[in-house]
């Protein structure tokens, strides 16, 4: 397997918007760097990933694409530091992750604002700065007014929306997506599309972002890593031009669509005994 | 195998013209809260009155036919007094155990003992089942005694506890102890294991420390586990007690609700007995719907999982 | 070996906690209770009492430590002393003798209309139950602690016990006063055998005071103040026959609410005699019994009695002493 | 509103050419059949000798070593053995009440009437819960009762019992049908109460006529609520036999459990107390593990609902 | 409200791959009709359907999308006469229609093939001739080695593709679907468009089809009906001329799917306050 992840990766031309949270990036060091990392459950399970090598530049919007039980969730695991590799080395440059996962997460005890403004207190942010903070992260994902609902008063995109808020609470420059929409309808998908590709832009935050929706990796992402199954390694990548935001029926996402799910397919078929 | 190439493919896709963003940024608020708007229905609640009328009415109107038929087999049938007193003798056994002070005290001594007894459970059982759910040894070590002393009725410890305590209010507690200890650890353990492991990883991914985990993730998560174990605890309490005092009676232990029907059956007074067992049915009724209800519902209710509506 | 007579005395103690039944063959307690007896001898202790029901609640009370001493029958004390090793109590004085029979059934009419009937006792190995054990046996019947057998020994508290046998649940019972008479007399039943037959002159132990042994260890003045307490209860039953019945009634109505009626209470009384002698000699009798019915195991009684506190008080009256019959000192 | 307007548009799709469709067929079913492997992971089932050293060895080493520390204690401390007796007393009263009989009768006697009970409490409990759980009306008004039955402890109708049944087994029978018969009929209510109510709109749709509807659908969709029913029922039988036989003893009443239990205490026999203890303790973990442990074991696990594994 | 619904329908030109279950089309009836159906629950409810008129052709493959709580189930349970309308009448010319959940509500306690049986004894065919006929119908999904399974060692496709063969076994000329694929991930549902369009092709059913993708739409209907909200109406109607089986990512589908999504915001933005 020839490995062409340790070139050097360049980021096209970006256009940012608006960058209200100023942030600067070293283009020398990658945000995140995966070394020979391989992962097996337990002493005599089976090899889960193995060896991937992996960078990720500052700022990118990097989508992990793979049918189910590749490993997805467990790389991410693994960048977050939730799990620990068998061998091989992980970086965050930053020191450590945001995290937001399918299932919302929310604590259910707590309204919408006082999950974010948890997260806030687990930072360490003191008490006074607080709420006003956790307002302006809610106005951020459009549910100011929905500061003071329970989680089961909201819907699911909207306990999406929290969730996310949340996580960018934890004002990490790094934030791992582990399939975030998967459970939400289509249209509230695609309106979370628009929201998570402008809070990236405003934000510039490097975001890697699990999916085994093609055209959904194919509509947000810089870049596009295809994995194969058992074991888990990068059997492929795409490279996206940005030239800002685009839409999922535009005809450039649905070529690179065609293409990576034939590729995914050979890579399904493989696994028919 | 010819999948594993890499083809670094780069596609141009043309961006949206800039001057179109600036005007849909409004357009895209608007769709997001007619989403919203449309995915959350607002909760039709129910008036109280209404309540009332679902929910107290046909049961009383039942009770009452079940009395009114009572009374009409006394005054058709005549039966033996001693074997079936009508409901105004039980009503009356009440006044009369009212009036002379009996029943207040009786009531009062029982759920003073019961009361204190839970207590003591709940301050013995809390650590314990937290010991258990995070010490997986120690569960599986004791995980099954445990399971094992909830099978055992608890009546079967009064003798033992007689011998050991004496007729004293020490056997009364431990008996309580013994059926009430097992049920709260377990139910908080079983709401421990209950929290979502993904909460957990939310808790350490947003930072928190070992403690801070426990006591602002874990601990709110098995909450309503733990109301349940609490609530059958105060169950298991409050028949042990009872269990106990019409066991062991005399001595110096008290004079609660057991000891009075127990009394009462030494006088084969049977209005008496049913008077007594009305009266306990009554008080744990009474402390289910003061005590447990409001603080289970409210907390369901807060988290969205209280059985409500049609749907 | 034993904990309790390691205890070095003490002094008086605070108080003395006393445990009886509300019983005609407890009037000793009864009488010393409602006349003073028993407090004006203790002095400064303390005298608070309590009523029990049955014999095993009583010891267990005594074990707990939640009474000092009780007036109780032999055989729940022989019991409580041979599973302790010795350890739990010691008799200081005898209080009733005789009172107990074998009432039953119209029909019944001799030990051949036993067969196949249910006969109550108060409570499992008890004097009265140990005893109904051993008479039938010697009549030849099969008898066992399960209520099999040809004849069925039921252990069943007295107040049920005569209710049961109103309404003709059960053929008859072996019972202490007052219940002999009030199954006599309110019930209908004929006295069968009257268990003072069945003993040398008579005389048998049913009533007992017993002490903790740590409490005599650590309190021998307080406990010779009770035995001195209960002997001038004794003599006074002996000496008042005629007034007892309404002493005895006033303290029972007093601590259950009901009095014995006139009739029963004085053919109760008729039945029983009131001494200060536990009949030591008859102790080995009575557990001898109790092993051969299933009820007890054997055991030493060696050291059961301690009525060095009972003989100097009769000395001091210029009675005779009584003799602990080899069984503890005297 | 503009967006009312009917536009019916019509757009030419093309087709996939029919010549590369035939071949794909194979495809297709290889894609998915690819696809099914990767979604189904085979549950690892541990051997059950692995599950015996996991879930038999610690407690039984735990239990070891309590017994050992209880012993160590006694022989140490030489406690007054009418209030500590030791292992070994405890022991040789099961030997003696094993070789005298005493113990078989006793455990046969209690569970013929706890299985009897229980029988009956099914029996009675089952149409019950169905009724209450199809008629609403009926559930609003007798729910409520039936919930407040469950508070009362059943121990309390031992007096009532005696007084209308005497010293007799029917009275024993009384008090083990008034635990068992609300917790049974309650938790068939509640299994029925689970039933996704899409399960019924399935049958329906299939064509079920009411009759099937309620064998074929609901009953056994209903049947792990059931089943929990049924368990607490047990539970509930066996503890109110044991308090029904240790209050009412004597009369015509068998020699239970709780008539061996009360029988050592008034022998003061603290070893026979304990060993009575443990032989129930046992009784009901037996029963439990034979009779309720494998049909709910199967049963969840047939479902998929077991919970096992380390995930 | 312009209604055009009343027009006569012609079914474009329809390349039937292979008809294995021989389908006579009576093209003057229509298999399904709805006239003027109105629905509120309840005395005092709001109007949840609202004059709603609509007639499907046998053998067409209709797909009814709207927004969440627009009504969409309702109107299919009263199509499947699971729900009675307030006013207004519904015809299946065929009698009764097999319906289709989101959930795959299998039997938990049956196997796949006794699910599958369990329909066809309830349709009353005979003891006999169910076990041949439940393998030929799993068999039809590519499940025939599945049938011993029980529904929870099934993944979340191989459910719903039971459930598909379990309400072909009612054999009932129409097929109503309540958004079937939604809970399922972006792969499988694209292999299971490609499995119903084949089973649709090789069968001849009416299918109503209810989603809120509206690409999955555009993939598959030959009529994509779009309802609006409170209350729910048609508030428009597409048609496609049908060529045979069409891929997702086809320009076609995505213009159609740009247009659709157009006026479905539109709908969602009149519901903003
Ligand atoms: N804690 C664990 N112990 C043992 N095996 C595990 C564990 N977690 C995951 N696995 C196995 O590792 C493999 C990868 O799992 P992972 O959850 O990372 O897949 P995924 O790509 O996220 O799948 P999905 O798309 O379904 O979320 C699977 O085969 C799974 O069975
Ligand atoms: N049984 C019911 N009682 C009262 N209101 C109901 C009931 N069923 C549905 N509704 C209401 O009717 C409206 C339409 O519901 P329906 O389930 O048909 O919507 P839907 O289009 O299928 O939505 P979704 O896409 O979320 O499945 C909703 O507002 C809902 O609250
Ligand atoms: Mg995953
Ligand atoms: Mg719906």
């Amino acid at each position: 397997m020839i490995d062409t992840r340790t070139a050097p990766v360049t980021v096209g031309p970006t256009t940012v918007r608006a960058t209200t949270v100023a942030t600067d990036r070293p283009n020398d060091a990658p945000a995140i760097r995966v070394d020979g990392l391989t992962k097996r459950f337990g002493t005599d399970g089976p090899i889960v990933l193995e060896d991937i090598t992996l960078s990720i530049e500052p700022g990118e919007f990097v989508c992990l694409l793979g049918a189910s039980g590749c490993g997805k969730s467990t790389l991410l695991g693994i960048i977050a530091g939730l799990e620990h590799p068998t061998s091989g080395t992980v970086t965050v440059s930053s020191g450590s992750a945001a995290v937001m996962f399918q299932e919302s997460a929310l604590f259910p005890w707590l309204t919408a604002g006082r999950n974010v403004e948890l997260a806030l207190k687990l930072r360490g942010v003191p008490r006074a700065q607080r709420r006003g903070q956790a307002l302006e992260l809610l106005d951020l994902v459009n549910l100011a007014d929905a500061a003071h609902k329970r989680p089961h008063e909201l819907s699911g995109g909207m306990r999406q929306r929290v969730a996310l808020a949340r996580s960018l609470a934890q004002d990490r420059k790094v934030l791992l997506m582990d399939e975030p929409f998967a459970a939400l309808d289509a249209i509230t998908r695609d309106l979370l599309h628009e929201e998570l590709e402008r809070i990236w832009r405003e934000t510039g935050r490097t975001i890697v972002f699990v999916t085994h929706n093609v055209r959904e990796a194919a509509r947000l992402g810089q870049r596009v890593l295809l994995m194969s199954s058992r074991p888990g390694r990068i059997a492929n990548e795409w490279r996206l031009a940005d030239t800002g935001p685009r839409r999922i029926e535009s005809p450039e996402v649905s070529r690179l669509s065609i293409e990576i799910t034939e590729q995914l397919r050979q890579e399904i078929r493989r696994n028919a005994h | 195998m010819p999948t594993d190439t890499n083809t670094s493919t780069s596609t141009t896709v043309p961006s949206i013209p800039a001057a179109a963003r600036a005007a849909s940024n409004d357009d895209f608020r608007t769709l997001e809260a007619g989403l919203d708007a449309l995915q959350t229905v607002p909760l039709a609640e129910r008036g109280p009155w209404r309540r009332i009328v679902d929910g107290v009415l046909p049961p009383v109107l039942l009770l009452a036919a079940l009395v009114l038929a009572w009374q009409f087999y006394v005054v058709i049938a005549q039966p033996r007094p001693d074997l079936v007193p009508g409901p105004f003798n039980v009503a009356a056994s009440i006044g009369e155990l009212w009036s002379n002070g009996r029943l207040q005290q009786a009531v009062l001594t029982s759920l003073a003992r019961g009361g204190a007894g839970f207590l003591i459970a709940v301050a013995i059982g809390t650590p314990l089942g937290l010991l258990l759910a995070e010490w997986r040894l120690l569960r599986r070590a004791l995980g099954p005694l445990l399971s094992g002393l909830q099978v055992l009725p608890s009546v079967a410890w009064v003798p033992a506890a007689i011998i050991w305590f004496g007729l004293t209010d020490a056997t009364v507690y431990f008996v309580v102890l013994m059926g009430a200890v097992p049920s709260i650890a377990n139910g908080l353990v079983a709401g421990i294991d209950q929290v979502p492991p993904q909460l957990r990883r939310v808790g350490t991914v947003l930072g928190a420390s070992r403690l801070q985990l426990a006591t602002l993730v874990i601990l709110p998560a098995a909450l309503p586990g733990y109301l349940a174990g609490l609530k059958q605890g105060w169950a298991f309490s409050w028949r042990s007690l009872m269990a106990a005092e019409i066991i062991a009676m005399g001595g110096s232990i008290g004079f609660g609700l057991g000891s009075m029907l127990q009394q009462s059956r030494d006088l084969a007074d049977l209005p008496g007995v049913l008077a007594t067992i009305l009266v306990i049915l009554f008080v744990g009724i009474l402390v289910e719907l003061i005590a447990f209800a409001p603080a289970e519902r409210s907390l369901l209710r807060r988290r969205g999982l209280a059985s409500g509506g049609t749907r | 070996s034993a904990q309790g007579s390691a205890a070095t005395p003490a002094g008086p103690a605070e108080e003395l906690r006393l445990g009886y039944f509300d019983n005609v063959t407890h009037a000793p307690a009864l009488v010393g209770l409602e006349k003073g007896l028993l407090a004006d001898s203790l002095g400064d202790t303390e005298l608070s009492s309590q009523v029990f029901s049955a014999g095993p609640a009583t010891i267990e009370a005594l074990s707990a430590g939640a009474i000092d001493a009780a007036y109780i029958g032999p055989n729940p004390a022989v019991n409580s002393f041979i599973k302790s090793a010795g350890q739990s109590v010691r008799i200081v004085a005898g209080a009733a003798s005789g009172g107990a029979a074998l009432v039953v059934r119209a029909g019944i009419d001799g030990p051949a209309d036993l067969a196949g009937t249910t006969i109550a006792t108060p409570q499992l190995g008890n004097t009265q139950d140990v005893a109904l054990r051993a008479w039938l046996g010697e009549q030849g019947y099969d008898t066992d602690t399960t209520g099999g057998g040809q004849v069925h020994i039921a252990p069943t508290d007295n107040a049920q016990t005569l209710a049961l046998f109103r309404s003709g649940k059960i053929d008859g019972a072996w019972v202490p006063e007052p219940w002999v008479s009030r199954l006599v007399q309110d019930a209908g039943a004929t006295v069968l055998v009257d268990e003072a037959s069945l003993w040398p002159d008579g005389a048998f132990p049913t009533t007992v005071l017993l002490v903790r042994s740590e409490y005599l260890a650590e309190h021998p003045e307080t406990v010779r103040a009770l035995v001195a307490g209960h002997t001038a209860s004794v003599d006074w039953l002996t000496a008042h026959p005629d007034e007892s019945a309404a002493v005895i009634n006033t303290k029972l109505t007093e601590d259950t609410g009901k009095g014995l009626s006139e009739a029963v209470i004085t053919r109760a009384l008729s039945h029983v005699t009131f001494t200060t002698d536990p009949l030591a000699a008859t102790f080995p009798v009575l557990l001898g019994a109790g092993v051969t019915v299933g009820t007890a195991k054997p055991g030493k009684l060696a050291g059961l009695f301690d009525l060095s506190a009972l003989n100097a008080v009769r000395a001091e009256a210029g009675v005779a002493p009584v003799s602990a019959a080899g069984l503890g000192t005297e």
